[in-house]
Formats: C-alpha cells, sequence, structure tokens
C-alpha cells in the first residue's frame, strides 16, 4: 500500500495569492494512497526540506508529491531532500502549480481547481513510480579537442597540465588559427605572434599532447565518457615523421603560382609549402591541386631535394580511431564570404579588402614585408575608409542578424596602428555604433578618436565605387551633421561579420549536439553552464560557441578545460537512470527502436528462453545499453509490442496521469 | 499448376533438399481450404490443393516454421513474398531454412461473394472461361468469376515475386492497381459520412482477433492488446471507443510495415473492410514521404523509423480536403 | 466538462510537452504573467517523442475534448532527431482520425522553444477556441467514462 | 394452425413491437444478415443464419455486472441489476433455437446466473422452420430437426403464409397478443414444403456425420489422440470459431477503471485465447494444440459427461463458413471419429 505525503508551498504570494493551496492540501488528502498533506510557506527553503524529511521519517513514506514551482526549477532540490531522508529520489513528483497555473491564471477558483488536477496528476504517477538507481560507467582519461587555434590550443594545455592525455585535431596544415594571422591584439598592441607561437611550441612539445594536423573527424561513437571517434588523417604526401621542416622544397617548387591562404590569398605559395615560419607541426605539405607531379606525373623535384626521404607523393589518407572521455569544440570562426555584398565593390575592387587581409597587409611577416601598400599598385594609401557591420546586425538574408563583437575594437586597433605609422594618412570609421565593453576597451577607443584623431562618422557607408583614376568614392551619410558625404579613399576596409566553420555543422551531427539557427553550438544553459554543451561530455571552447574576442576565447577555453578535468578526474560517471529498458519477454526483435535511437545505445542480442508453450528457444532480443541511453523514449513508441518502456516516465504512469487529468 | 507443384514437392522432399512444405490442404467443400504441412509424398498426393480458393498467405506461419529444424518447402504466391521478405527484415524467419517456390497468384476466389448472391448448398465450383459453374443442392447456378473475386485480388498490387529460390512459371511486374480508390472516396467524404460510414463497420467488430492473428505484421511475442500491463487490454468491444482504439492502434502499428497483403479484410467473420485502414497509412505515406512498398526489399528503413528534415508539417492535415 | 445554457462549453485540452523546449516555453510563459485557457492541462514527457498516439486516444476516450503535443523546432531536438520521428507518426496518427471522421481540428502539433513562452501562450489560446467552437468531443469518447 | 399472409409481415412485427421489443434478422449491405431491433420499414432477412448467434439476447458480449464508485478513499458498490424490459425474438432457426437449451444448462443449473435469468425469463423465442439447408447444416447430427423448430413459438413458411403455432405458455401469450392478425389457416402446402426439406436435410453432405464415436465416456479414446498436432497446426488461435458458436458460453470478468468508478463487466472469452483461464501460476493450457483440443472436447465430450449425453453443438455450420482458415468442428470429428 502506497504512503504518499503531499506538499503544497505558497511560494510566499507567487502561487498562495492565486490558488487556495490549503484547499489544495485538503483535497489532495482524500486521494488513495495519501497519508499527509500539508502546505508551507516556502518549500524550498532548509524549513520547508525539513518538513518533507521530517514527514518522510515519520510516516514512512513511499511517494512524496510536491505542488510548487517547475520542476525545471526544483526538482532536484526535492529529489535530494527525499534521498536524505531515505526515500528513493526517483520517488518524487513536482505538480507545477506556479509557472503552469498560479501565474497564468487569475481566478482563484478556477486556478485552484486546476491545481488539484494536477497534483492528482502528480498523485497518480507517483503511485506508479519505481526507485530508481543509477548505474555508472566508466570514465576514459583522454581528452579530444577539435580545432587547433588559440581555443583549442589553451583547452589542450590546461587539461594536459593537470595531467591527462589529449588530442588536438585541426584541419589545417598547422594549430595557430586565426590568431595566427593576426598582426597586433587589442587593447595592449602586443603582437600576437609573440604570444601564440610560444604556446603553440608548448602545445607541440607537451608530452600530454598529441597534434593530429591537418586532420578531420570523420565518426563519432559512444556517449559520456566514453567516445569512440574516428579520425581521419588527410593524406599530405609528405611524412611527417621524416620532415625536418627545413623548407629546401619549397624554396626548390617550381610551381610557385598558388594562392596563399595564410595571407588570406593576398600572395602566392608553391604547391609544396609550409603555411608559415613558425608552423606547428613545421611539417612540408603537397597541394595536389597544383603539384606537377601530382598532376602531371612530371616534376619531383622536391622528393630530389629532400635529404630526409620525407616526400611520398602515393601517401593515403589513414584513419585512426581513439577513444576519448571528453570533447572539447573549438572549431572557430571565418570571416563571411562578401559575394553578396556588390555595394561594397569586394569582388571589384583590390583595395576593397576585409580586416582579415588588412591583418596581413601589415604584418611583417605578410605579403608587403610590414609596410602597409595598395593590393592594386603598390602604393601607400593616404586615405583609408573603414565600414562597421558588413554583415553583422543585419535584418536581410545576407547578412547574420547578431553583433560580431569583436569589429569595433579591431576596427579601433587598425586605425591607431595606421595613424600611428603613417601619420599622413587620414582615417575614417563608419558606424552604427560602436559598442566597447570590456576592461581597457573604451579608453582604447576614445584614444583612437582623441589622441590619434581618427574620424568616427555615425552613419552606414551606402555604396563604394572605384572610380578610373585609382580612387575609391566613398557614398555615406552622416547620420549625426545629416548630410551625404563623398569620400575619395585609397583604401577601403570592410569589417566583416564572423559566422562559425562550415564544418561546425556535420560535427554537431555526429556529436548530437545542438546548434541555434546561426550555426553556433548551444550551451546547455546560456547563463548557468556556459561552456557545455547539452550532450554530456561535449564541452564549448572560444567563437564556436558565439563571437568572441581573444581574452574571452582564452577565458572559455580554460573554462571549457576545467570542466573536461572534472569529468577525466572521475572513474566513473553516474548515469541517469530514467532511460529506456526492454522487457525480453515481451520483445520480438524487430529492430524498430534499434532504428529510431540517435545514440546507438540499443543493441540485439540473441538469448535462451524457457517459452510458454514448454519450448526453449534462441531469441533475439534489444537490449538497452543504459550509460548511452539519454532517455528520449523514441523507441518506446516504435516497439509495437509494448517491450520498450522507459524509467520515470513509463506508459502506466502517463497513462494514470492522462486519466487523472481528465477524470 | 497443381500438378507441377505437388511434383516440385515431391521432387524436393525425395531429394533431402526440404524435409516439410507448406501449402494447402482440401477441405470438406469447394472453398473450405486449410494452410498444412506436409511432411511425406503420400500426405502431398491425397491432400495438397492449389486452386481458386487458396488465398490463404502463408508466410506468418514460416516465423514458427523456419525454427524447426530442417528445411521447409514454401509455395508463395506473389503477395505472399512481399510478406516474407518484410518477416525477414524483421529477423523473424530465418532465411536458410526455408525454400521458397515462387508461384502465379490469384485472383483467388471467395465464398463469401457467391454466397452473397443467395447461392447456397454449394457442391462444387468450377471456373469455365471465366464464369463459375457453381453445382448445388437446388441445381446449378452461374456468376461471373470477377463478381466472386475476394477484395484483395481486386486490386492486385504486383505479380511479381520479390523473393524465391525458385519460379513455377513466368514472374509477373508490378502492377497500377487500383487500391486506393476506395480510401479516396472516403477521403473525399465529409467527416460526418466518414464517421458514420466507420461506426457503420467497426460496430460490427466482435473483437474475435482474426484480423490481427492472421496479419504477418502482427508477430509480437504478446500483442498489446492480450497484456495488462500495457493500459489498454481488452477482450470485448465493450464500447465504440475500443473498436476505434483497437483499430487504429492496430493499423498504426502496422503502418510502413503492412504489405497490404489484404488478409485482415478477407478473414473478418463480420466483412470489415479493415485493408482500408492499413491503406490510407500506404497513401498518406507514399504521399507525405515518397513511394514505399513494405517487403519489397529487406533493407530500407520503413518511413516510420527514419525522417527526413523537410517532411511536411503534422498541421497538413488541417489544410487539405475536406473536414 | 460541463455545458449548459448559462456557462459556455468549457472543454477539457491536454497537452503533451516536451521537457527541454515546450514545457520550458510554458514556464517561460508563467514567468511572463502570459495568459492562457486553464482548460490546457500540461503533462511533461521527455521529448515529443515518447507520446504514443496510444496516449492520445486515451485522453479521448477519458473525455478530453482537444490533445495537443508541442515539442522543441525541428532540427533543435534535445535529443537530436525525437521530434522528427512524431511529426511523421502524428502526422499519420492525426490524417487517420480524420480519415475516420474524428474532427481534425481535436488535435494539433506545435513546435514551440524554450525561448517561446508569447508563442506558448498564443497557440494555447488559439487551440482552446478551436476546440470550444467544436464542442464536446462525442465521436471519441468512452460512454462508460462519462461524468454522471 | 393459425396463418398470417407473407405481406402482412410488416404488419405482424408492428402489432409485436406495440407491446414489447421485437428484434429480426435483417441483411446488411455486404449481404450478410444480422439481428437488429425492429423498426417500421425494416424487412426480415431471408438469410438462413446471421453471423453472430442468437445467444447475445441472453448472453451479451459484454454486461456489466456491478459498478464501484470511488469518491476519494471511499468506495461505494453499485448493484446494477434491474428487471429486463420484455421482447421477442423473431425469426430464430432451429439450430439456434437448440443452443438456449444447452446455455440453460449451464447458466440456470446452480448457481443460477440471474443476469442471464432474468433476460430469458423476458424474452419470448419465436423461431423460424429452415426451408433452404446450406452445404454447411448439420443440425440433423445433434437431433434437431431444422423443419420442426423449437423455441416459445415457431413459425412455417409455405412460400404464401406464415404459420404459427405455440410450444408453451409464454408462446400462447405471444399468439394471443397477435391474435388479431391470424386466421386459421390450410396446412396441406405447409407440410409438402417440410417433405421437401427434409428431403434436402436428407442430401446435404454432412447428412451422414453421427455422433456416434463420441460422449462423455470418450475421453481416453481422444485426449491423446496423435491427430490433434495436426488438426491445430494452422490454427490462428483467433476467437471467430468462439464468437459466432452459439453455445460457447465461456467468459471473462473484468474491471473497468472509468476514472471516477469501476465498473466490473463481463465478456465473451474464448479457449482458443492464449491466456483463456489465465490463473497466478499462469495459463493451463500452454499450447494451440492443447486450447484447440479443449473446444473440441468440450462440445464433444467433456459437455456430455455432465449434461446427460448432450453434445455442446447444434450444427449451425457458422464455424464452418467463418474459420479464417477452415479448420472445424466438422473436420475434427471425420479426424477422431472411428468408423
Amino acid at each position: 500500500m502506497q504512503r504518499i505525503g503531499v506538499f503544497v508551498c505558497h511560494c510566499g504570494t507567487n502561487i498562495a495569492a492565486t490558488i487556495d493551496v490549503k484547499a489544495v492540501a485538503e483535497t489532495l488528502s482524500k486521494e488513495p494512497g495519501v497519508i499527509v498533506s500539508q502546505d508551507y510557506q516556502y518549500m524550498c527553503s532548509e524549513s520547508g526540506q525539513n518538513l518533507v524529511k521530517n514527514a518522510i521519517k515519520e510516516h514512512n513514506l513511499t511517494g512524496v508529491v510536491v505542488c510548487s514551482c517547475s520542476p525545471r526549477m526544483h526538482e532536484n532540490t526535492f529529489r535530494k531532500a527525499a534521498a536524505s531522508a531515505g526515500l528513493n529520489p526517483y520517488l518524487v513528483e513536482i505538480a507545477n502549480i506556479r509557472e503552469q497555473c498560479s501565474w497564468i491564471h487569475k481566478d482563484i477558483a478556477s486556478a485552484t481547481e486546476k491545481a488539484i488536477i494536477l497534483g492528482k496528476a502528480a498523485v497518480a504517477k507517483v503511485h506508479l513510480n519505481a526507485p530508481l538507481t543509477a548505474g555508472e560507467s566508466p570514465v576514459v582519461k583522454r581528452a579530444l579537442v577539435i580545432g587547433g587555434g588559440i581555443a583549442g590550443i589553451q583547452t589542450a594545455l590546461d587539461i594536459a597540465e593537470a595531467g591527462f592525455d589529449v588530442d588536438i585535431v585541426e584541419k589545417n596544415p598547422t594549430i595557430g588559427g586565426k590568431m595566427a594571422q593576426i598582426d597586433k591584439t587589442f587593447p595592449t598592441l602586443d603582437c600576437a605572434a609573440c604570444i601564440l607561437t610560444p604556446k603553440m611550441v608548448e602545445a607541440s612539445q607537451n608530452e600530454h599532447i598529441t597534434i593530429h594536423s591537418f586532420s578531420e573527424i570523420s565518426d563519432v561513437k559512444g556517449f559520456v565518457g566514453n567516445f569512440t571517434v574516428t579520425i581521419k588523417k588527410k593524406a599530405r604526401f609528405v611524412d611527417e615523421t621524416k620532415c625536418t621542416g627545413c623548407g629546401l622544397c619549397t624554396e626548390k617548387c617550381p610551381m610557385k603560382k598558388v594562392p596563399n591562404e595564410f595571407n588570406m590569398g593576398l600572395d602566392n605559395r608553391s604547391a609544396i609549402y609550409i603555411p608559415f615560419a613558425q608552423a606547428v607541426p613545421k611539417v612540408a605539405t603537397i597541394d595536389p591541386n597544383y603539384c606537377m607531379m601530382m598532376k602531371t606525373g612530371k616534376c619531383g623535384i622536391c622528393s630530389k631535394v629532400c635529404s630526409a626521404g620525407a616526400i611520398d607523393y602515393k601517401q593515403q589518407d589513414q584513419y585512426i580511431e581513439q577513444k576519448y572521455g571528453a570533447i572539447v569544440v573549438a572549431t572557430g570562426f571565418n570571416p563571411i564570404n562578401l559575394d553578396k555584398y556588390d555595394e561594397f565593390a569586394y569582388n571589384q575592387c583590390p583595395d576593397v579588402v576585409t580586416s582579415l587581409e588588412l591583418e596581413r597587409l601589415m604584418n611583417a611577416a605578410g605579403p608587403n614585408g610590414g609596410t602597409l601598400l595598395r593590393p592594386s599598385d603598390k602604393t601607400h594609401p593616404h586615405k583609408i575608409v573603414f565600414v562597421q557591420c558588413v554583415g553583422s546586425r543585419c535584418d536581410d538574408s545576407k547578412g547574420k542578424p547578431y553583433c560580431s563583437k569583436i569589429c569595433c575594437m579591431y576596427t579601433a586597433k587598425h586605425a591607431m596602428l595606421i595613424r600611428e605609422k603613417y601619420p599622413d594618412t587620414e582615417v575614417y570609421v563608419f558606424y552604427i555604433d560602436v559598442r566597447t565593453p570590456g576592461k581597457n576597451f573604451d579608453e582604447f577607443y576614445r584614444r583612437a578618436v582623441e589622441q590619434y584623431n581618427v574620424h568616427y562618422i555615425k552613419g552606414m557607408v551606402g555604396k563604394v565605387t572605384p572610380r578610373s583614376d585609382g580612387k575609391i568614392d566613398v557614398q555615406a551619410s552622416d547620420l549625426l551633421a545629416n548630410e551625404q558625404l563623398h569620400i575619395d579613399a585609397d583604401m577601403v576596409v570592410l569589417a566583416a561579420a564572423i559566422e562559425p566553420d562550415k564544418t561546425a555543422r556535420p560535427l554537431a551531427t555526429m556529436l548530437t549536439t545542438q546548434m541555434d539557427t546561426n550555426d553556433f553550438f548551444t550551451e546547455a544553459h546560456p547563463k548557468l553552464r556556459p561552456v557545455e554543451s547539452a550532450t554530456a561530455g561535449i564541452f564549448l571552447s572560444g567563437a564556436c560557441q558565439g563571437p568572441k574576442d581573444i581574452p574571452e576565447t582564452v577565458a572559455q577555453a580554460s573554462a571549457a578545460a576545467a570542466k573536461a578535468i572534472g569529468l577525466l578526474v572521475k572513474n566513473s560517471i553516474t548515469c541517469n537512470p530514467c532511460v529506456a529498458h526492454s522487457n525480453e519477454l515481451m520483445c520480438n526483435g524487430c529492430s524498430s527502436c534499434e532504428k529510431v535511437c540517435p545514440y546507438g545505445a540499443i543493441t540485439y542480442i540473441d538469448k535462451e528462453f524457457k517459452m510458454p508453450d514448454r519450448t526453449v528457444a534462441i531469441r533475439r532480443v534489444a537490449s538497452v545499453n543504459p550509460a548511452v541511453c539519454q532517455g528520449c523514449g523514441a523507441c518506446t513508441v516504435a516497439c509495437p509490442s509494448g517491450a520498450m518502456d522507459l524509467n520515470g516516465f513509463s506508459n502506466s504512469q502517463i497513462i494514470a496521469e492522462v486519466d487523472a487529468i481528465c477524470k | 499448376m497443381q500438378e507441377a507443384m505437388i511434383n516440385k514437392a515431391k521432387q524436393l522432399l525425395s531429394e533431402g533438399v526440404v524435409n516439410r512444405v507448406i501449402g494447402w490442404k482440401r477441405g470438406e467443400f469447394a472453398y473450405d481450404i486449410t494452410p498444412a504441412v506436409f511432411e511425406n509424398a503420400e500426405e502431398i498426393e491425397k491432400s495438397f490443393v492449389y486452386d481458386d480458393f487458396t488465398a490463404a498467405n502463408v508466410s506468418k506461419y514460416l516465423v514458427k516454421e523456419s525454427k524447426k529444424d530442417g528445411k521447409i518447402l514454401a509455395f508463395l504466391k506473389p503477395c505472399d513474398t512481399y510478406s516474407f521478405n518484410q518477416l525477414i527484415k524483421e529477423h523473424r524467419i530465418i532465411r536458410e531454412n526455408v525454400y521458397i517456390v515462387g508461384i502465379p497468384g490469384g485472383p483467388k476466389l471467395d465464398a463469401e461473394k457467391i454466397k452473397a448472391k443467395g447461392i447456397t448448398g454449394i457442391l462444387g465450383v468450377k471456373n469455365e472461361n471465366y464464369t463459375l459453374k457453381i453445382d448445388t443442392i437446388y441445381g446449378e447456378e452461374t456468376m461471373p468469376f470477377y463478381e466472386a473475386v475476394l477484395d484483395k485480388c481486386a486490386s492486385c498490387k504486383s505479380k511479381k515475386h520479390v523473393i524465391y529460390d525458385e519460379l513455377i512459371g513466368e514472374d509477373g511486374d508490378t502492377l497500377d492497381s487500383n487500391r486506393f480508390d476506395m480510401v479516396e472516396k472516403l477521403e473525399n467524404m465529409t467527416a460526418q459520412e466518414r464517421y458514420d460510414f466507420w461506426r457503420s463497420q467497426l460496430s460490427k467488430c466482435i473483437r474475435c482477433n482474426a484480423c490481427r492473428n492472421v496479419c504477418p505484421a502482427c508477430t509480437c511475442e504478446k500483442c498489446v492488446f492480450d497484456n495488462p500491463d500495457s493500459g489498454i487490454e481488452n477482450k470485448a468491444p465493450s464500447d465504440s471507443f475500443e473498436e476505434n482504439m483497437f483499430h487504429i492502434i492496430r493499423a498504426f502499428h502496422v503502418a510502413g510495415r503492412c504489405t497490404d497483403c489484404g488478409e485482415c479484410s478477407r478473414v473478418c467473420p463480420q466483412n470489415i473492410p479493415l485493408h482500408l485502414l492499413n491503406r490510407k497509412f500506404i497513401k498518406d505515406i507514399n504521399t507525405f514521404y515518397g513511394e514505399f512498398q513494405a517487403g519489397e526489399d529487406i533493407t530500407s528503413l520503413a518511413p516510420l523509423n527514419e525522417f527526413k528534415q523537410n517532411d511536411c508539417e503534422a498541421n497538413i492535415i488541417h489544410e487539405r480536403g475536406v473536414e | 466538462m460541463q455545458v449548459n445554457e448559462n456557462k459556455e462549453f468549457q472543454p477539457l485540452i491536454v497537452a503533451f510537452c516536451c521537457n527541454w523546449c515546450s514545457y520550458a516555453g510554458a514556464d517561460l510563459a508563467g514567468t511572463n504573467r502570459l495568459n492562457y485557457p486553464d482548460n490546457i492541462k500540461i503533462i511533461r514527457v521527455p521529448c515529443s517523442c515518447r507520446v504514443n498516439p496510444m496516449f492520445i486516444l486515451r485522453a479521448f476516450q477519458r473525455g478530453a475534448d482537444g490533445v495537443i503535443l508541442c515539442g522543441c523546432h525541428p532540427g533543435d531536438c534535445h535529443y537530436t532527431s525525437g521530434n522528427y520521428f512524431t511529426r511523421r507518426r502524428m502526422t499519420l496518427l492525426f490524417s487517420m482520425l480524420d480519415f475516420l471522421g474524428i474532427e481534425r481540428n481535436r488535435t494539433r502539433v506545435e513546435w514551440v522553444s524554450a525561448a517561446e513562452g508569447a508563442k506558448f501562450a498564443a497557440t494555447m489560446n488559439e487551440f482552446t477556441e478551436a476546440v470550444k467552437k467544436l464542442g464536446p468531443n462525442r465521436r471519441l469518447e468512452d460512454l462508460r467514462c462519462r461524468k454522471q | 394452425m393459425l396463418k398470417i399472409s407473407l405481406d402482412k409481415l410488416d404488419k405482424l412485427f408492428e402489432a409485436i413491437t406495440a407491446s414489447k421489443t421485437l428484434y429480426i434478422p435483417v441483411d446488411r449491405e455486404d449481404g450478410a444478415a444480422e439481428y437488429r431491433k425492429y423498426k417500421s420499414g425494416m424487412k426480415l432477412s431471408n438469410a438462413l443464419n446471421t453471423v453472430r448467434s442468437a445467444k447475445d439476447f441472453f448472453f451479451p458480449q459484454t454486461e456489466n455486472l456491478v459498478d464501484f464508485k470511488m469518491d476519494g478513499k471511499n468506495i461505494e458498490v453499485i448493484d446494477i441489476r434491474k428487471e429486463s424490459e420484455d421482447f421477442v425474438i423473431f425469426g430464430v432457426r432451429a439450430c439456434d433455437a437448440r443452443s438456449f437449451t444447452i446455455l440453460d444448462k449451464v447458466f440456470l443449473a446452480e448457481p443460477v446466473d440471474s443476469y442471464y435469468k432474468n433476460r430469458r425469463e423476458h424474452g419470448t423465442v419465436v423461431t423460424m422452420a429452415c426451408t433452404r439447408p446450406a452445404e454447411t447444416c448439420f443440425c440433423g447430427t445433434f437431433g434437431i430437426d431444422a423443419t420442426s423448430p423449437e423455441g416459445d413459438a415457431a413459425c412455417y413458411s409455405d412460400g404464401e403464409n406464415l404459420f404459427i403455432e405455440a410450444h408453451n405458455e409464454k408462446g400462447q401469450k405471444f399468439i394471443d397478443s397477435i391474435s388479431a392478425l391470424l386466421e386459421d389457416g390450410d396446412t396441406a402446402k405447409l407440410e409438402e414444403t417440410r417433405s421437401k426439406t427434409r428431403e434436402i436435410l436428407k442430401k446435404l453432405p454432412l447428412a451422414n456425420l453421427s455422433t456416434d464415436s463420441f460422449g462423455g465416456d470418450k475421453l481416453n479414446e481422444y485426449f491423446n489422440s496423435d491427430k490433434w498436432g495436426e488438426l491445430s497446426e494452422s490454427c490462428l488461435g483467433c476467437g471467430t470459431c468462439t464468437f459466432v458458436c452459439p453455445t460457447c458460453q465461456c467468459y471473462d470478468i473484468k474491471d473497468f477503471n472509468t476514472g471516477h468508478g469501476i465498473k466490473r463487466f463481463r465478456c465473451w472469452d474464448s479457449c482458443m485465447y492464449s491466456d483463456f483461464t489465465k490463473m497466478a501460476h499462469g495459463n493451463p493450457r500452454l499450447t494451440q494444440l492443447e486450447r484447440f483440443r479443449q473446444r473440441f472436447m468440450h462440445k464433444l465430450v467433456y459437455f456430455p459427461a455432465n449434461n446427460n449425453g448432450e453434445f455442446g453443438c447444434v450444427g449451425c455450420g457458422r464455424c464452418l463458413s467463418k474459420c479464417p482458415i477452415s479448420m472445424n468442428i466438422v473436420k475434427v470429428m471425420k479426424a477422431l471419429e472411428v468408423k
């Protein structure tokens, strides 16, 4: 016989003002199985919890119903309270009479009536609750970091620091990411390479870190604590273990007309290449699209000059499989493609560049050796116009609805650096708003305006037209002065919006993590769990989760590392006990459940059964791995024989709720 | 045809290829044929029959038979092969233990249709040039062959065997059947008319479970309607709701798995057109998710076990046709 | 559920809401004090794909006048694919109910995210009105369960 | 004998309905016949038999026994029994008429089934002699004369007139209630019709089927017969034979939770079902063979053993035409019988 306790919370006046809580407690006390029914001011308070705990002990309760706020708020609180009083925590049910009753209804009589019905449904359900025990599953003490930019590097270093093995998978030939392409960093104006490259070296030398450069994730199986990941090491046609990175091959390579990705295509590289001097790993890679040997079978110069014998034109993609306990996603961002922005003449005029291109133009290792020259005629620009929010904060389908966050600051940085180095150059910045929250950020921007006399103009650029005399006509509006401007600029720099890397979405599918409509990974909770994905064991680092500057990225990278370490230090993890289970006597082995399981949690086993007709038969039956199952319940409906059921949300429990509500 | 089948069965038995044969056994009258397992040549000689009344789909029996020792010879009509394939897909049949001989199918006859003409005391039925000559106690009667054809054969979907070890006779093709005509007719009625139609049909249900027990897609170890733990167990159509519940849920459970073999309607003692429920699902699946024929192969995912990101929304129901 | 001359027909509506999106959306509607009728009674399920057609029929059997199913938007399912299965299942089920002559507006599927409190409230208001127009469920009720 | 012209049947039916509820067999759209409550304009079916037998009137497929009203923790028991109203079932064939005798032996023996008794007392069975028996008929096997049906009153048709005679007091009362419509008639033509029918009955394919090999003392001969395996191998385990059978009388008692109470009801059950007579330890008959055997042993051996040799079958032939796999009592008898 059930002995159920009902506890009705006033939530101050939040509930009690609209619902007659006494009447609710009184009515529910008459429900079958209910032996105690009380109300209290704040059930979630310590004394409220004690009320529940004492009742459990005093009345030897077999089930508890709390009529209070949403279970999403305090279900755990009351489960813990029950557990501490010796009642299995899964024998607690919450009737949501605040969010779904008192807060939305005004009439006391009808709100009370509804609260009673919701309470009855919870009582009906708790009658059928079974004590559940969370299972355990071992944790593989190795982490995978996907992406080798500053986010990935920082996460890997922090995890390695804690003593765990960690692999970085980077799709490019070198780690370093976007930060390696950046010239100076705001607001300190120190050189990005000077702070990044030591970290890259540190990562490569750390005994706990393995870098898989020029590699991609091709498959992810498993679950928190026990992922099995297949990594595709793309053929680079150079034996990594032999190449010393001397660079002789890149010098001798006759094919030198390959657009250099690292310099945003502003200059060329050879077909065999090392992306930049400080690349890690410093290993050459052959670009098979341009290599004469690969395309025509005639050349082979690199192979001849390589004293290490590292060149291997026949190298194949390699697949390696590795187990991990935790996965950190750090796939970063890219500037958006500006093909749709004809008004800025990006595709028509070489002197209209993106901000990232400007970084390379100004960088000492860039195409011009650090001297700012116009890409078209290699002359000094004397008038430069910066356009903000190109594709950011857009209502239309061309751009992105969000603020890319970093553009205001890097534009101030660019403007300042140009004015510093070339005081004869006039700099205009067209902006919608200048957004500079952050430590020393606003001061930095004000220095650009006040100290460096950068012309900040509130307004949007309407049209950029290259003129025949080499100048660029920038037509804009000054919203403050309320006038139309024409500026004959030498260069135009576009602060292109940033977007998640294109590889993120297929990756999210493999990882079964959520993404928002902009393809940014969704965190488990926007405020309280910002570096975890909703999928257990998958963490988020850097701009893959949303636009971020370097300090924020590094902070989040370390936070993600801390979360991953928190998982890896455990020998085993507690699983959600609200998982599916198959009644083997009912299962007919048809495989429907397996087909709809998003986690691959269901396998089939051949098992011997004593059949009802006295025979012994070997039958194929479904078996759920409780550590893998996340408890969605898709299988329970796919199963025609009702063999599959879900703990905590069983068929009979839901039917009992339906019955109670429709009573 | 019967002769060729008997010879084939005897040959395979004597060669030791199979140790049993599943087929059909002659009854008391022209039409009361019983599916049967034969173990030797004499039994086959004596009572094996294949004629215009051997309509029963024997593939479901192979769920049990294929788990016994030795190989069994099964004569499968084209429609039966779809059921068989579907059962293989769902791991219900051990394929290696069955030797399939594909045989030409219908159209098969429905004794009920002959009786519905008022013809009674039937002693024998002969098909002469598609006119049935029916010998009765009350004298000879005639009726056109096609008026006595089973509903399931009147809208045959395929003459093609989708699985077999060997064939007797030629294989046919899948057909453009008119099998959705009645579904469409109902769809074009008003909701009230549809409701009235189904009430008049389903209220006849005596819950004998013949439709379920004959259905090759209903092979659960224990049906939810027999299982007190399921919450929907029931033995009788105690209320019009129960009639709806049983038939809706049963059709839903076989949706995407039903090959449209038509056995449910054939065996219904109350002549309820149960196949229309299954065909409604098949038609909807074809319309919403692309043509799908259950049992056509053993690899494709059942429509309810897969999805496309751009599937239509459920509310499409609210937007179309007659309310 | 009473019908009498003085009082407007008050339908009983069961709403199945997935824990991650729609139930949270309902909570948000509450947090924002967005009213919707008390005819709506919510049952929490982990995912919309947990909802067995059996539950829906059961609700109608027991006197529900409408059933609405809410889940995460397609593509946003917490379990990645649950609501895609829901969508197919419910499309077919609702089509079948329609085929049997059950009023089609008694059933509904809506995608409501955790951020769409306003949409949740609006949907419930609108659905309640639609069911009110239909009057009491008579075609799929179990007379044995009718209250005397 | 009293008679009424066949073309005045509707007047007869109207007259009956004036005082009692009347049920007659009518033709459905699908060609089959079923009993319906008479409403003006309905036409009596010419079909030999209805799909469902007439046993529904006394032993319906589902029947409420008692209600429990639940209010919180309180339970109130409500006896829902009330006196039936008088009713007439018209057009019952000889086989179905005999089935009532068989059901009476079960339900009216001590302890008397009050629900059944109540209906039985209020129902008047008016039978109809057969003129066109079907190939599936074998009522003669069980000593039933299809041309002289039992019942409270019996009707006979000669093609023009319907003759009515009473078999008991209840039947006489029935005739009295409609006597205004009746007149004395010459039965010469009727006797001719009946003897013709008797000739046909003798020529039926199953006319020679005999019960000689069966009876209450035959348990040992048949229980372990090796024929059961072959006979039952293709049985689907459905309940068609049981539910169309006029003499099958097994039922299950179940509780239905309405949400505000419990309705305890009984419903037909079938020994062919795997959960028939399921007890705490499970089902006593674990295989379909055992369940199949049970049904036929009951009709041919157990029932006569307990009822002075009366068999539990009336030869109506419904199972012969309705079994999905055409396995039936005739095939069983022929397979088992000792020649």
